[in-house]
This record gives C-alpha cells, structure tokens and sequence, in this order.
C-alpha cells in the first residue's frame, strides 16, 4: 500500500495545524489536541481511510509520549511528526507486512517508528522558532513606527509561511516517498554537522536575549540585579521549582513591603501597618 | 480618585482579547520573545479601546514588549489582570506603570508556568488521555472523541473563567490599595519579578559546554563546565543573560543586533568545539 | 512596671508543673494534638497558682491548646521558660499575649525536638546503651542495671534543671527587654514561629500519593506524584494543613469536624487507591 | 516449656508501662528504659525466672533498634512488642530447640522473632494515638467549660482503657497462646486491608490538623502565610533539618527586629539600635 | 571633607606593598592565620606612608591582624582596595574603621577565593598546561618553556593591574558615598561579611568524627557523625569554630592559648578515637 | 645510575622554592611555575642533565595532576614531592630497567612513583604550615609592642628554616638514597601512627581558630552571629559555593543598607533613595 499525494498533502496540513508549541491551530486545539497521537491517529485514520486501523498504531505511541512537557520551549519531541509522519508511515509498514493492527509486533514497530520520526518533529519546532524570528524583528521595526495593524499579521498570518516550508513541504515529502525520504532527510543534515549544531545552539541562547530584555525592564540600577542574582542561585544551585521560587521570593517582597510602610508609619503615629486587605 | 470620570474596557474588546490570547498565545513563538507577540496582539484590544490618540496606545503598549512566557492556558490570568491593571492605568492611578506591570508579569509568568505544565500539561491531559487509551482499546474512536469533547470544554471554560476574574482582580487590587499602601505594593511586586527573572533564568536558560581536553589514551582530563560549575552552577546561563542586558542597558545595543551577535557566537562557539547540543536522531 | 505587686508563682506550684510533664508528656498522644494535653495539665498547675477566677484560668490556658511536640525531654525548657512568661503576663506585661507566647512555643519546638532526638535519643541513649550491652554479655544484669541507673539519673537531672533555668530565662527576659524593644522582639519571635510552623510542616507531615497509571504491559507510564512534586516537593504535605487551616480560620469549622473530614478523605482516599500507606508485617 | 496466665499477664503489663511513646510510665521511666530491649530482658527474665537467659537474646535484638528515633510520632517500630511479645517468643523457641542462649543459633532466632512481631508494635502505637483521640476531645468539649479537673484524667487515666484494650490484652493472648497466634492476628487484620491502610493513613493526614491549629495562632492576616509557606520550603524542597530551618528563620526575625527598632529609633535621634541584652 | 589636606599614598609605597603581596601572600602560611604575614608585610608598606607615630602605625595595622585567605592572585584587588581605604581613612573618613575594614576583607576573601581557585587555578592553569604539554610531547622544552613565559607574564601583569584598580576604587568609593550613605552602606558591609565568614567556616572547616559501634560481628551499629548530622550537617565545624570565638570573646583567652588548648584536643581526640584522618601513603 | 649528592641538593634547593602554597618562591612562581611536574621535569632535566628524557617522564605525572586545586589550605597532593622527589627517582628507575623515555611502561612507572611520594609531599606541606606557627607567634608578640622590622623576618626569613628542616633535607636524602628511603620514611612515621594523625588533625581544626578569630572581627553583639550561622547553613547544608553564597548574602546586605536609607529618609520628605551609585 501507498500514500497518495493528496493524502500526503492532507497529512502536511494536520501537521501544521497540530505543531508543538506553536500549532497554526493554538496551544488548546493544535498543541493540546490534535497534536497528541491518539487524535492523530483519529485523523489519520480518516485520511486514510481505515480509523480502527490508525487507532490501533496510535496508541501505543500514545502511551509513550503520555506526558510530555515542553517548559519554556525546551521540546523533547514534537508530536506532530510522531502523530501524522510516525502513525502513518507505521500504518502503511504493517499492512504492508501483513500484521494485524493490534498485534504485539505491530506495536514494536509503530514504537521504532515514532522514534524514528521524534527528533524530525524537534528539528521542525526549532527550525519554526527560527524563522519566526524574521516575522517577529520585522514586526518590531513597524511597531516602532506605532503600526498595530502589523500585530495580527505577525503573530497569526506569518508564521504560516514558516509552517509551509519547515512542516508542510517535509510532511508531505516523508509520507509520499516513505520511510527512506526520513532516513535521506536526516542524512542531508546530519545532527553533527554545522546547521544543526548551531540551529540547537541559537535555540539554547536566544531565551538569554529575551531574558535580558525582561530583566532590563525591572531593573532600574545596578543593585537591582541583586534580587535576579539571587533569584538565580535559589533556581540554579538549589534547585527550587519556579513555585517553591516564587515563595521564597515572596517572603523578600513582604519584608520590602513592610519596609516601606514602616518608613511611611514612623513618626506618624500609628505603628500597626495593615496587611489585611493584601 | 474618587470623582474621576471612570474609563471602563467594553465587554466586546475583552472578549476579543481573550479569543485573541487563547488562539495567539505560541502561534508566532520564538525563542528570544517566545509569548510576547500573542500577547502584546491581546491586550492591544484593550488598549485600543481606553486611549485616543495613536501616540498614547504606541506607549501604552510599550510596557507589553518584554519577554514574555508561561503556560499559556492558566496564563489566561496573568492576561486578564493586566487588562484590569490597563483600566486602572487609563484612569490615572499613578501606582500603575511600566515597571510594576513588569514586574507583576515576570512574578506571575514563572509560578504559573510551573503550575501550568506540572498539573494541566502534566497531570490533567495524561489523566484524561489515559482514560482515552481505556476507551480506545481495540481501536475504538470513542476514546479520541471523549478526550476532544473534554479536554476542549473544560480547558476553554477554565481559561474563561480565570481570564475574568484576572481582570476584575487587576482593576479592584489597585483600587482598595491606596496612596502609600499602593506604593510599598508597587515596591514589593517589582522586588518579587527581579527574583523571579532570576529563577526564571536558572530554569529556562541552560547554557553548558562539553569542551573537554583528553590524554593520548583518550581519557579525560579536564573537563571545563566542571570547573566553571566550581565557582557556581549555571555560571555560563546567567553570564549571557547577564551580558546580553550590559549590551542593551549599558552600551544601548538594539535587540536585533544583540540577537545577531548571540547568533554568530552560537557559530563560532559550535565551530571551535564550545558549544554542542550533542544530540542525535 | 516598678511599682507593681509582684505575683509569683510558688514552688510547689512550679515542682508540680514539672513532674506533670515530666510524667504526662505524651500519655495521652494522638496525632492530632500530640502533646497538647500533657503540656496544659502542666501549665496549668502555674496558671491555677497565678489567677483568681475560673474565667482568667480558663482564659489563659487557651494560648496552650493549640498542637504541641517536640523532644519531651529537652522540651521541659520551653515548658519553663512558658511557666515564666505567664508570671510575667500575670504581673502585667503587655507584651506576653497568647500570639507571642504560641510564637515562642513554634520557635523552639522544632529545633529542639531536632536536637533532643538526634542528641538523647540518637546519641546519648545509644551510647549508653552500647556500653550497657557491653557490660552484660553473656547474660549478665550489670549492663542492664548500669543503663536504668545511669540514664534515669542524668535525664531526670538534666530535665529538672533546664525546666527551672527556663522558668527564670522566660520570667527575666520580659523584664530586661521592655517598652518599644520588647514590642520589636515580640513581631521577631511571632515571625520566628511563623517561619518554623513551615519548617515542621515540611518536617513531619509526609502525605503523598502512590497512584500510577500503568500499560497493558504493567509498565507505570503516569506518575501523580512524581508529577506533583514537578510543582513543589511536599505539595500534599503542605495542601493539606492549609485546607484543615482555611477550613477552620476562614469557615469557622470546628476542630473536630476538621478531624472527622480529614478521617473521611483518608477512607476515601484508600478506597479508591489515592492513598496507601504501603506496609507489610 | 509454655508461659503460664500469670506470665502473660505480667508481661501484658510490662507493655503497657513501656509503650513506644505513649508508654504509662511515661518517657523517661516508661519509653526510654523499660521500652528497650536489654531493659526488657531483665524483666522478662524476672518474670519468667530466667534473667541471664532472657538477656542474652535480648541482646540481639537490643543491637538491632539501637538507635531508634520517632520523629514527630512517626514510630517505624514499637519496642514494647519487640520487648514484651518478641523476648517471651523467642525465650520459648530456643529453649524448646534446645539452643544455647548465647549462641549464633539462637541469636538468629530472636532476630527473626524480632522482625515478626516489630510491626504488631507499630500497629499498637497507631490504634493507641487513634484511640487517644476519643479521651481527647471529650477533654476539649470539658475545657470549654472550665472544666479543668479533667486534665490528669484525659491525660493519665483515660488512656489506661486505651493500653489495656491495645496494648495489654494483645500482648496476653499472643504470649500466652504463643507465636501461632501472632500470624493469626497478622492474617485478620492485614496490611493490605482497607482498616489498616485506612489508619495509618489517617496517622499520616491527622498531624496536618494539629499543626493547622498551631498555625492559626501564629497566622493574623493572609501574609502571615508567606513566612510559614517560606518555612515549608526550606525544610522539604532544600531538606534543611529544623535546627538549620531555625538558623535561616533566626535571620529574618533579626531583619524583623531591627526593622521594628528602626522605625521607632527613626526620627528620635539615636542612630543606633541596641541589641546587647538579647 | 572637600577643604582637608589629601594624604596620598606615594607611588613607590604602593609599588612596594604590591610586590610584597606578590612575592609573600603564602611564603609563611600556617592553617592558623593562613595568609595573614603576608597582607600585614604588603599593607604596613601602606601604613607606614600614610602616618607618622608608631602607635598609629601599630592601631592602624590592627585591623589586618585577623585571620585572611583568599586566591593570593586575584586576592591582589582586595589588597589594592584596603589600600586605598586606608588612605580615604587617613583623610579622616569616620565610615572606615576596624569593623568596615574587616566587613569588606571577609566579604571579598571568599567569593575571590571561589572565583581565583576555579577560573585561575582550575581552569587556566590547566588549559595554559594542557596546550603545553601538546607542545613538549616527545621531550621538547617547548611546552615548559611556552608555559613559564605566558603563565608569568600574563598572571603578573594581572596582578598589578587589578591591584592597582583596587586602590583606585577603595579611595573613590568612599568619595563618592557619603554622609548616611557611607553609614547605611557600611553596615551592609559588614552584615555581608558576617553572613560571608558563615560561608567561609562551611567550605575551609570540615571537621568529622569517624567514631563508629560495632556489634560482635564487626557490623557497625551506630554512627556518631550520622547522627550529629541529624541535627545539623556540620555541628562540629561550627561548633568548633564558636567555641574559639567563645573563648578568645567572652572569656578573652588569648589566640595562641586557645590554638594551644586546640592541639591538646586534636591529640586527646586522635588518643580516643574521636579524631582519625584515615589517610595512607 | 645514582643521583650524586651534589644533584641531590641542587634538587632540594627545587623543592624548597617549588612547594605548594607555601613556595619559597611565592605563589605564581613557586608554586604555580615551578611546582608544576612539567615544569619540574625541565628543572630535574638540567640538574641530571637530560632534559628531554625528564620531560617525557613528567609529562604523564603532570596529566594526573593537571587539575589539582587546593582550597582553604586542603592540600590532596603537594607536587613538589611530585616533581623534585618523584621525577627523579622514576628517571633513575627507568633509565635502570632500560626502557624508552616516551614508552608506555616507562609511563606507568612514573605514574606509580608520583602514586608513592604524593603523600609524602602532603606530609611536608602539612609539617610546613604547622612548623610555621612557631615564626608567627613570635611574630604576633612582637607586632604587640609595634615592632614592625619582624614583619619581612617572619614571612620571609623564618619560613626558610621550615624549608630546610620539612622539605630540603627530605628531598636530599629520599633522591640520594633513593626509592627504600622513601618506604622506610613512611614507615618511620606511618599514617596510622599518633604524630600523623595529630598533624593532620590539628591541620583540620586549626582554621576554626583563624576564623574565630576572623569572627571576632566582624562580630559587635551576640545577635551578630545570626547571619554567621546564615552563612554557614547555606554553605554546609545546602551546599552553595562561596560565589553563589556571596550572591545570597548580597540580597540581605541589600536589605539592609535600604533599610538604614529609609531609617534616614523618613520623615526627612524624599521617599526614594538613590543607590545609583553603588
Ligand atoms: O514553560 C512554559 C511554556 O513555555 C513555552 O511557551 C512552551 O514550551 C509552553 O508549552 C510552556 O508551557
Ligand atoms: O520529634 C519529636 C517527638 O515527636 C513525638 O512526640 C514522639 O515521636 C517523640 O518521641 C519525639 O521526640
Ligand atoms: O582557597 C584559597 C586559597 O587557600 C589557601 O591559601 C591556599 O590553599 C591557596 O592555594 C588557595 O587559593
């Protein structure tokens, strides 16, 4: 059995919809719904024409990938190439193999597969962020000039260019041709090699930029990096959670602020400051 | 305060910010500003609707320009506050201003993010997907189905709902908060981002090198992000973050140009063996 | 504060109060109030000697119902220094009130409960024991002997005098640190208590979840808690006491009440696999 | 060789006196002396009129628990049952075995006895703080009326029912009708069973009703929780022991203090506050 | 302070207190003192410039007498800095004192001490060496002399230069804070110099006991520093460094009797078995 | 080959300005040049007049010792025995059994050799820093009657005595007599021996004096040492390095220096301080 190029174009298009992190269809539709393998392999199933079948080599792959987080755009693996690269090319493998869709061998492969195809799907979310960031310096440069019409072109008519080239063009590519597209593809740019090296890099460093950009607009002299330092150190070397961080931190703010109502309070009179309300 | 002329956002521009958000959140993340432009488009709305002039909004909205990034879904909240912060700002309360909606965005994105991923992300949709897979057995669709009808209502409701409460809280916080209580506030909450950046920093940035020198056997011996972890962990994270703000704040290098340069220095750093994310298909 | 009438409690009041905790510590532990019980028929024995009317007794006894533990051995000093402040208190100083006394009580509960269970019971008794089982090898009653004489000497000791030193501690420190001070270091021990209550939260409540979602295989592909702790290590133990804490402060609910829900949970819990405490003979 | 009525009886009232923190001794006498197994030797060698023998096995099991601790009320083994149950046991089978008491033989014996019944102590200590609860809040409902003759009951005599329904009838029976008996208990209240899983599970929650108590008379207003949520954090997310909490608390009480002092000193001329006498 | 008559520190005194630091920051090191011989030899060359009579040459020199360690290489700045607060202090600056002075020695000697040992002696040392040991493979005297030659010129000129720096800033800085600034900020100082010899006592003192009970079968039993860290990791180490303290403060026992009563322990303590290195050739 | 007794003190003159931390070169020469086994291979390569054979012989000491850092005066391996004591005694070795410089037995002998004299050279930086009290409590009585001349006397002068008596007559005898002196040394003073052990004691307590005394310094009043045991907590329990611990103290300093600001500003009309400067 073959894909066909309008199923293979069908399956580019739920692969744009369903992106990780940014989905053309939304974090709640695209990323938390169609993205996830059991969906996919609804949809696939309905492409191709067999949703018990789909169903049946989705779920496995479901139960691997069950809970993924992707803090702070960290992406261990992007479904979207699991859900309509993986579910199909293992769909087509085992009826082409002749087992039967719910069998334990069907499973090993629709397994070997999603693996196979897991780190096409990272390569895809970091390539997207890349050239997102086209769109978004371009979009910077006209809000300077206080042009809001740019907004939603930027953030919801842009970005699909990007889709087109770095999720349709590959999907559609690796269901038509097959298994061994994925294989050549991940030759012609090999992990060790400059382009992906430095893409990953980038996508390390770049939140450093965003960061810095956040930092600058709560500090406003140079002992205000005092608080971020420490900030740091609770996160980095004591390895705090962001909430356990935030309660830490919190204490800080409530001495500031009885600090600053001490200073208001004193000679006036009344020595109770009043936190009720807070 | 009290005989002022009250501005007040229209139901329609809210609910436009809302869908906004809800849809935009991730649409154009990057790694540099990831949220910021999904956010910046909805509270635009709210904006729009409380200034007159083009030059008011411009500025406005410049406080939305940082970094911004949370899960997007309990992020609703931090949304919708900051809608309700807009409403006061537009109705002259002086306590409102860039620094402290920074500095109450920073404080809230990175809890919330935390709690987001680790029980909506985390524990909500496996629960409900593993529920699914029960259902799906056998190749039923019944269990893909169950998991779009839930997830989508309860999610969309959840967001909803927090957004609104977010905005009433943002408007009514800094309206019983007065005067000198409503300045030591202002103090506290851009204290509490300053550590929050910082944590944020640790948790998101992870900059490392495997830049090792071997003996002729091959055996490592030396191992440099052990020595740079000797004088303290995460030295590398918190030195670009670090220089990427001198270069903007001190030396008023632009964003882009800070970005390039950080580009050319991933390059040249993965050329010279610094850098390698060390990952395979 | 010169001129006053000095009330003083009477030795034998303060004799009785030791030997009722030295006895009655923890005769009647529950995990709910733990040494609640031994620590007021203690006290009580100073408060009857230091009041009138039934209504100030009972009054006064209220500042020691709340949830008491600590090592009951090196703990006779906060005991002490308590039955000292409410001589202070009952002389008239402003400054002792219920908060103050239940900060102290927080304050030192939990460090010394760390130091009196790894220092007497983790290392002084084991050591003496070591030496005892030394000295009865072979079945002799030597070791045996030496450790009941040797232990119940010094600990009786060591307890009367510390319960003593703290009465005076607790009666003088009122005195020397007076007016604007003492209202400074009343804020700094409530704070102290408030900040340990935390600590001892974290340090022996222990409430966690086993529920795993496992495959076809059995392989566990879901694990809540280890979810959970993504958030914050410890969220049960903490979600917990501030649920029974909103429960009580916030909807006025009864102690009781509160047990009962929380022993109803615990049924629950268990039926449907939430909790399981996982032990075998 | 089997132990009389009177023997069973004596050592039921052995474990009562010697429970593991709730002894009837109380701490010192009752929990830290006649609760530990060299301790519990002799007068299980009293009793059944053979001290250097009971001794002698005791001294394994001595060794085994040496350094037990039970912080908070969390109790991994209840001595008196190792003491009280698991000396007569083992006492009986080496001598039935006809074992040297100092040997190796009979050494492993105990140890093995040790652990069969270390758990029934357990089980003891959890029923007895449950059942305590009863005493307690009776007391409660008394103290609100004044009524404070019912401290040295609720606290001393009440709880004797609770030992002797708990503590000293479990203790005779298993004695007395021997090591079979323990196993039969063990079969019908099991571990697994939805009463024992329910109770310990209740001593795990209950202390978050105590200490909720406490924390409301330390809490005025909302932020008040912040201190105690900061506490929280230092003791599990970083595993400070109470002692090092209180050193990190002793640091914003001291900011505390001097905060207090400053607002007053502020304006009154003196510079400088005085913290000689604390 | 504008219309004073400067005092300045002569060219060549601080060239001369430069190359004394250089040359003898570590030549009579003892675990006592440590570094302290050579900072008084380098900073007298200072002291000697700047005043007249020999008694305040000796009081001056006073505050140096206490104990000092840090990377001696970059440790070069916190010379240079006292340097010049030594001339500010000259000038009669009244915010300089013993307290300030020793407040900003501990608060640098340790994290200069974390820096130096990790960037200096654990990262460049071993780069510089690793590039020539590729130099000298074979045998060659390439490597070594490649090393001597760029390790000296480039540590040197290091030195001086941040020596030098660090003179500058100690003048200015308290130039240019002045009045209730220079007293707020020196008691920020001295606070981190308290908070930092807290650190500083955790990272250079380990001190442990190996004592140890076994049972017959040689099987350890219990485990005297297992249970002192149950109190608090490290008890010895402070306990140690606050008994001194306790002696030399409060009981004013002399520095040399009390490192006298410390070596009578260590021996008692190795006789005992409290005490046992455990090293082998 | 023998190493003659003029090389033998040409080679303790060597070790004496090479030894670690306290060099009688100082720090960047003595102990960061000189010290060094590459470097020492040079030096011993002059004195037996084969530079390039001693230099293939420190090459592989000098790879096992590349990282070595010694903070606080915790010495693991004081290389001067490395260099002047264990490059020449390998030389020797391996030039005796026949082999080539640069082969791998050849390697492994020097390697073992440095294994042997490691220690040794710890014991000399030990009996260094110990034997060095002597010149500074001298020097100390001294300074008391302002007797400023002892200062270059005691931290240059008398340090040289220590060198003779701990390092240059060791080295001499260990290199002349060659590798049995160096057993027989060890076993003259085993590790397990009192005198060892005391040392090494002393070596572990005596930094508590110099930090006592360091105290002192910074501490006016008992509450003062609060944020010592802050300090200490968040370094011993939580195991922050001496940056990261800075970077914590830093916030609290903060703290405080904004608190004494708003001590001063309140009442006196501007609410905002200026730490612009700082
Ligand atoms: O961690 C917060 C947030 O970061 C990024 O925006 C994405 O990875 C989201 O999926 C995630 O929720
Ligand atoms: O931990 C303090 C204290 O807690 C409970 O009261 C009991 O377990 C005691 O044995 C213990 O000493
Ligand atoms: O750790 C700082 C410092 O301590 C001691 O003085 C020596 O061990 C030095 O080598 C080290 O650099």
């Amino acid at each position: 059995m073959q894909i066909s190029l309008i199923e293979a174009i069908l399956l580019g298009v739920m692969s744009v919809l369903a992106g990780s992190t940014p989905a053309a269809l939304g974090t709640t539709v695209g990323n938390y719904t169609l993205n996830r393998p059991l969906i996919g392999g609804l949809f696939v199933g309905l492409i191709l024409g067999d949703v018990p079948g789909a169903i049946q080599i989705a779920i496995p792959m479901q139960v691997l990938y069950i809970a993924l987080v992707t803090p702070g755009g960290t992406v261990a693996a992007d479904l979207r190439a699991v859900s309509y690269i993986g579910i199909p090319l293992a769909y087509v493998a085992v009826k082409g193999a002749g087992l039967d869709f719910g069998s334990e061998q069907a499973g090993g492969l629709a397994v070997s597969i999603a693996a196979l195809v897991g780190t096409v799907g990272t390569v895809m979310f970091y390539g997207t962020a890349m050239m997102n960031l086209f769109w978004q310096h371009w979009g910077w440069a006209e809000l300077e000039k206080n042009n809001f019409k740019v907004l939603p072109i930027v953030d919801a008519v842009l970005p699909l260019i990007t889709h087109f080239v770095i999720s349709f063009i590959p999907t559609v590519l690796m269901t038509y041709y097959g298994q061994s597209v994925v294989t050549d593809i991940q030759q012609a740019l090999p992990m060790d090699g400059l382009i992906m090296k430095t893409m990953f890099t980038v996508g390390n460093i770049l939140p450093a930029v965003g960061i810095a950009i956040l930092l600058k607009s709560v500090v406003d002299k140079a002992s205000d990096l005092i608080p971020y330092a420490f900030g740091f150190v609770i996160s980095k070397s004591l390895g705090l959670t962001l909430v356990a961080a935030s309660l830490v931190a919190a204490i800080f703010a409530l001495f500031h602020y009885r600090m600053e109502m001490a200073k208001l309070s004193s000679g006036s009179g009344h020595s109770k400051y009043d936190e009720e309300d807070i | 305060m009290s005989s002022r002329v009250e501005k007040k956002v229209s139901k329609k521009a809210l609910n436009a910010s809302f869908w906004r958000w809800w849809y935009g959140n991730l649409t154009c993340f990057t790694h540099e500003h990831m949220q910021t432009f999904g956010y910046m488009w909805s509270l635009f709305q709210v904006i729009d609707d409380l200034y007159e002039t083009t030059e008011e909004k411009g500025e406005k909205l410049r406080a939305y320009w940082p970094f911004f990034n949370t899960e997007p879904q309990i992020g609703c909240i931090v949304v919708g506050i900051t809608a309700g912060l807009e409403e006061a700002r537009a109705n002259g309360d002086p306590n409102v201003d860039d620094e402290m909606i920074n500095g109450i965005r920073a404080g809230l994105m990175g809890p919330l993010a935390g709690i987001g991923d680790s029980l909506i992300v985390g524990t909500y949709i496996p629960v409900l997907l593993a529920v699914a897979l029960g259902l799906s057995e056998g190749g039923s669709v019944i269990g893909a189905l169950f998991y779009i009808v839930v997830w989508n209502a309860t999610s969309i409701y959840f967001q909803y709902t927090i957004f609104m409460r977010g905005y009433e809280l943002g408007g009514t916080a800094v309206d019983i908060i007065v005067g000198d209580q409503a300045t030591a506030l202002r103090g506290a909450v851009v204290l509490l981002g300053q550590i929050i950046v910082g944590a944020i920093n640790g948790a998101w940035v992870n900059i490392t090198t495997p830049l090792e020198f071997k003996n002729a056997q091959g055996e490592v011996f030396l191992n440099l992000q052990g020595q740079l972890n000797g004088i303290m962990p995460g030295l590398l994270s918190i030195g670009f973050v670090l220089l990427c703000w001198w270069l903007m704040a001190k030396k008023n290098m632009k964003p882009l140009t800070v970005m390039l340069l950080m580009i050319l220095i991933a390059f040249v750093g993965v050329l010279i063996g610094f850098f390698d994310p060390q990952l395979h298909y």
